[in-house]
């Protein structure tokens, strides 16, 4: 249902973004990790994670593994290791295609939160587009709210917020940690219908807790876990994004991804 | 008309009536002379300016002059205002200073000149008690106050036409001990200075002719010259500065423009003495007659 | 309601002030009764009202230029990090010259007319609110400095534009609790810097009918220009107050005063 | 290198100096060239010294009482808000009475000794450190002093230890940074105040010395002792911003000074 | 297994501390809401909430409903409505009873995580037990970050700080606000385990966006939704807490809980 509506959500002008950017071929990523360190914790060594041109890449893995630190270090805000590799399949620069959503929503908090929502543009000195931004604004719930502040949401509303301002971003890379992680099982589901329908066509690395959230948005998933840390072999389900995870054909890889997650945690408690 | 500008020494006051009545009774204007007057908030920046071309004429004191004149200073003395010492040395009326000799190891307040130290020294010294034997303490503007507080036991700068008016008017009278009584040569209190390289300019000889004027008028019309002073200075219509006024007005320079060298000479040369200025310069190169 | 209570206090003091020199009965050149004061204010209205206005200009005009002034340097010193290094340590050098130092050198380069006046004040409210804005701008989340560069990359506007944008709706918003801190300490010493710029050779406005006052022993007039002096002072603070409580209705300040 | 740089900055301050009085050719008695200052306090260090050393003394004693007393009565108006409605007027009142009027009211009550140095410096340190603790104070996230509250509830000790219990270990570090922005204004101005108070009456200090340069046209003596006043500001604002960042690692402020 | 673990984490002191607490009649609790308005904002009116005595009750809804809002109220944050009550149904005052897990993980960010853990000690001015800090700490697999400050970790290790901040508290009255949102599915499993132990007689209010939390975890659960927004029944899942979610005897109740948080969402979007 959801993804019904998302055809006539953008309206004629974010058309014509969508459209250009299909043109475009989308864009893969390789990230080789040698070894990230914060001070004396090692967090991560001889990491090799590829993001394959427009396919959405899961990642999940036990709170504390190393997966926010990877999404910060291919958005750079950690500077690149050192003797890492972080190279685009077009072998042209990364920095000017890349979304980021953050863990945190990163509301500013004195702006309402349809400025929020267009912050982007605002940035780039662009004129912002109102009429895309109500559009998302209305799929995910929150019409009523545009001129609210930030402090009278709700956790899920305000995530939802930074997920609309994510979606608004519209670059050909998405990095998202966790966009989900406050909403209610059925808003999480019409959400990631949503999202799955304005992130089709672009390179999308998304971070869950949640394997069924895996299972229903992910070409490829991976997990992050075990000791040392290394990331499993890919798991590829199989059918259209947004599968249902319901679907019996799904329980074998939802299996093997609960195997993977357990790995380090035996150890730990 | 030609403009002047003069920086007073300090705020208009009594002091300065000569040139309040000049200004006030047009004698400036009668002498194509427009005149402001400006009133500075520190003594010593007056001078500077004048000699740094800022400002045409600067009221001054003698004393400061011949520092300034040793510091290199390009200054001319071209006028008197007031041509005897008000400077003086003030105690309490009923207090334990009697004579000079009492002061030995009391606190004696000043008001930074420059000078006042050389002028203890010189009346001191005379009555046994030297400057090691006393505390010097700045007290700035509040020198009658700190006196009566009974903060400090003798006030040095306290002018004898004004603190000790003040004094009895709060109901402590004073008792003034006069320099010039006590060893330091007599000198010009207030004089009007100008910048060596402009000396000639035949403004000046104007203006020195309006002060004489105006002089003239002050000591023939005393009330009325009053009354012109606080026409355009209301704040400072009062008992304090009617006394003042009173005290002052056989004090004033009858004839601005002269000089007297010998003053000059003297007081450099005590200077001199007290180790204030390292060499003396001809008296001409400091200051003038305007003809 | 606002009002009443500060209004109080002002008696409250006023009350206390009168019940020590009653009690202590000091001499009046050390501190006049508030009735003494009254009456130099009712009497000496004029004078005072005339001298008020002036003081009044100078510390509108000193305010105004220490603010912008204090603003666009902390704005510089955050964007351009090598200023701090080599220009803070003169700007606190200037804190520290007393007036009567530079006061022939403001004279000689800016006459005697007002400016020297604003000069000396916006020295002194220059730096409350550089240091304010400054803390400020260099205590933004750097989560969000991140995000926001990532948000901008694509553009192709310039360097400069780009910097701009994310003081306009990132830094500067973010520092602006920490800017009013200093705002309100600026206002609040505003009214000195007026009275230490009429140090600087002045004929008027009320530092001179203060020192003028002073230096005459006419206490009540002294403290009356005192009285006005402080009206004003609170009242430029309040409003000050008031118009950055309205800028900042997000921020989590439980507390009227 | 944290000290290279301010080195370097102060020699180019020497420079700029030079400088101007090379190009403006302001007289020498107004502003004396870097050459001449750096002779006399060379051939009159001692001197210097001397009252350097009471100077010192006086800034450091007015920053520590101005510090402890505008802390104090941040606290104290933020703990009991009914003060702060009929303090604070007052406290602004404080403000504005320019320390020079009230200064030698002050001196004519304690007298010429380092007593009123200590207060008049200590009544200008105050009012930047009350309000930014205070600020900070009230900034407080009120998510948090609700979840304080509860996590007390059970405690049977005084309302009075709960209070502090609060402060001790939310509120205040909450308010550190603000106070931290306060302290650095603080210390900035700091030495006005010793100055200030040796103006109006003193026997010894950079400010008396300076005062009895400017008076014997001594302009050398006069910057070069403000030049050593200048170094004490700077000094002091370095100190208190080094202690005040080890204070609190966790706050993000990426530049250093 | 955690569950057995937890035997043996509190020391002998915790342990004394418990048993007092055991040895009184666990609290129950009524809240009657007339009428909850935010500005314009009409968010929930007409509601009672009972929460059983040493019962858990879990509440579901959609994100922006007014769960935490209720929690709020409970806790005296936000203040009681004109004619609402909030009772015990031992008619004494609830304010010193009350343990508090907001929705924002709350960390104070100059304090170690231990201090974080033990600052509810601190502000009692009591001394803070260590020892049992640090049990948790190691049950919540945190055990070598004690000195570590909040801003270097990872946003599910700073939600299971806030967690043992709240089991420190040792309250009768516990209320949780999406208290494993941030959390991997494995160490969620393991943390809603030792949840379950440790507030075991004690009453619970949790909020949560998970059904299979709640049906884990919940003695009672409620569902807040519909428009006008009301409280579900009861539901009333059977079996020994923690249940085992994936057990088919919960598959109705999985479904109740669905169809219910459908009931708004079906409208907003
Ligand atoms: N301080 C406030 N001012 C104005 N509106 C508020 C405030 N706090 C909450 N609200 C509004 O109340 C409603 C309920 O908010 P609440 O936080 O209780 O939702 P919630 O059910 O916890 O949602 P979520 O699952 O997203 O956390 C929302 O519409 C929210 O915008
Ligand atoms: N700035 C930092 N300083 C020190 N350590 C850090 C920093 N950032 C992250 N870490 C450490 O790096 C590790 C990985 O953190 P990261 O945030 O990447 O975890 P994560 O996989 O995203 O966990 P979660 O699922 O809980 O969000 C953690 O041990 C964390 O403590
Ligand atoms: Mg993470
Ligand atoms: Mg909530």
């Amino acid at each position: 249902m959801a993804s019904d509506n998302t055809k006539n959500i953008l309206p004629a002008k974010g058309s014509v973004v969508r459209a250009a950017n299909q043109a475009i071929e989308p864009v893969g990523l390789d990230l080789k990790l040698t070894n990230l360190v914060f001070g004396e914790i090692q967090v991560l060594s001889d990491l090799r994670l590829s993001l394959k041109p427009g396919k959405v890449t899961c990642l999940l893995g036990p709170s504390g593994v190393g997966k926010s630190s990877i999404l910060k270090i291919i958005a750079g805000f950690i500077p690149l290791p050192a003797g890492s590799l972080l190279t685009s399949n077009d072998n042209t620069p990364l920095s000017n295609r890349i979304s980021f959503m953050d863990q945190k929503d990163l509301l500013l908090p004195w702006a309402s939160v349809i400025e929020n929502v267009v912050i982007g543009a605002r940035l780039r000195g662009e004129s912002p587009d109102f009429e895309q931004a109500r559009a998302i604004l209305t799929h995910v719930g929150l019409e009523d709210r545009e001129t609210a502040r930030p402090d009278t949401l709700s956790g899920g509303m305000r995530q939802r917020v930074a997920l609309v301002r994510t979606l608004m971003d519209n670059c050909p890379i998405v990095l998202m940690d966790e966009p989900f992680s406050a909403l209610d099982a059925i808003t999480k589901f019409r959400l990631q219908g949503l999202a799955a329908d304005l992130l089709r066509e672009k390179t999308v690395l998304l971070i869950t807790h949640d394997p069924m959230e895996a299972l229903r948005l992910g070409d490829v998933i991976h997990v992050l876990s075990g000791s040392p840390v290394a990331l499993s072999p890919e798991i590829v389900p199989e059918g259209k994004i947004p599968r249902d995870p319901a679907d019996e054909t799904l329980k074998h890889q939802y299996s093997e991804i609960m195997r993977q997650l357990a790995l380090t945690e035996s150890e730990v408690i | 008309a030609d403009k002047i500008t003069v920086l007073l020494d300090w705020f208009v006051n009594p002091d300065h009536a000569t040139l309040i009545v000049a200004q006030e009774k047009g004698y400036f204007k009668k002498h194509g002379l427009e005149v402001e007057l400006i009133a500075p908030a520190d003594p010593s920046d007056p001078p500077k300016l004048v000699a740094a071309g800022k400002a045409d004429l600067a009221i001054s004191y003698q004393p400061q002059l011949h520092l300034q004149v040793s510091e290199g200073l390009p200054l001319t003395r071209v006028g008197t205002l007031v041509a005897t010492p008000l400077n003086s040395l003030v105690v309490l009326k009923d207090g334990p200073i009697k004579s000079l000799a009492d002061l030995k190891g009391k606190k004696i307040g000043y008001s930074v000149s420059g000078v006042e130290d050389a002028m203890l020294k010189a009346m001191l010294e005379p009555n046994g008690v030297s400057l090691s034997d006393i505390e010097l303490i700045n007290v700035n503007f509040s020198l009658s106050p700190s006196l009566l507080s009974g903060q400090v036991d003798a006030v040095i700068g306290a002018f004898r036409n004004f603190e000790l008016n003040q004094m009895d008017i709060e109901g402590y009278p004073g008792r003034a001990f006069f320099p010039e009584e006590e060893g330091v040569p007599a000198y010009d209190e207030l004089i009007v200075i100008a910048n060596n390289s402009k000396v000639s300019d035949p403004r000046y000889k104007t203006f020195m002719l309006a002060l004489e004027e105006a002089v003239q008028y002050l000591v023939n019309h005393p009330d009325e010259s009053w009354k012109l002073f606080i026409k355009k200075h209301k704040e400072l219509d009062d008992e304090l500065n009617k006394r003042a006024w009173a005290d002052t007005l056989p004090r004033f320079a009858l004839r601005p423009a002269a000089l007297d060298t010998g003053r000059y000479v003297r007081f450099a040369k005590f200077m001199l003495d007290q180790g204030l200025i390292k060499t003396t310069v001809p008296v001409k190169d400091y200051a003038i007659a305007l003809d | 309601m606002k009002i009443i209570r500060p209004t109080i206090t002002i008696f409250g003091l006023l009350f206390l002030w009168g019940a020590i020199t009653a009690i202590t009965d000091l001499p009046r050149f050390i501190l006049p009764s508030p009735i003494l004061v009254l009456q130099a204010l009712v009497t000496k209205a004029d004078l005072i009202a005339g001298h008020a206005v002036i003081t009044a200009t100078e510390i509108l005009l000193g305010f105004a230029a220490g603010l912008i002034f204090g603003m666009f340097s902390a704005l510089m010193i955050s964007a351009y990090q090598p200023v701090r290094q080599w220009v803070f340590p003169i700007l606190i050098a200037s804190q520290a010259v007393p007036v009567f130092a530079i006061a022939p050198i403001l004279v000689l380069w800016l006459g005697y007319g007002i400016g020297p006046k604003i000069i000396v004040g916006a020295l002194i409210i220059y730096f409350p609110v550089a240091v304010g804005f400054l803390d400020g701008l260099n205590r933004t989340d750097p989560a969000w400095t991140n995000l926001a560069s990532l948000l901008q990359q694509r553009s192709d506007k310039s360097k400069m534009a780009k910097l701009y944008y994310i003081y306009r709706y990132i830094k500067i918003p973010f520092a602006l609790p920490s800017l009013s801190s200093g705002i309100r300490v600026a206002a609040a010493v505003a009214p000195i810097g007026a009275i230490v710029g009429e140090w600087v050779g002045s004929s008027a406005g009320l530092g001179f009918l203060m020192l003028h006052a002073n230096a005459r022993i006419q206490t009540d007039l002294l403290f009356a220009s005192l009285f006005v002096l402080t009206l004003m002072a609170i009242s430029l603070y309040y409003l000050v107050d008031h118009v950055l409580r309205r800028l900042m209705p997000w921020q989590p300040d439980q507390k009227s005063t």
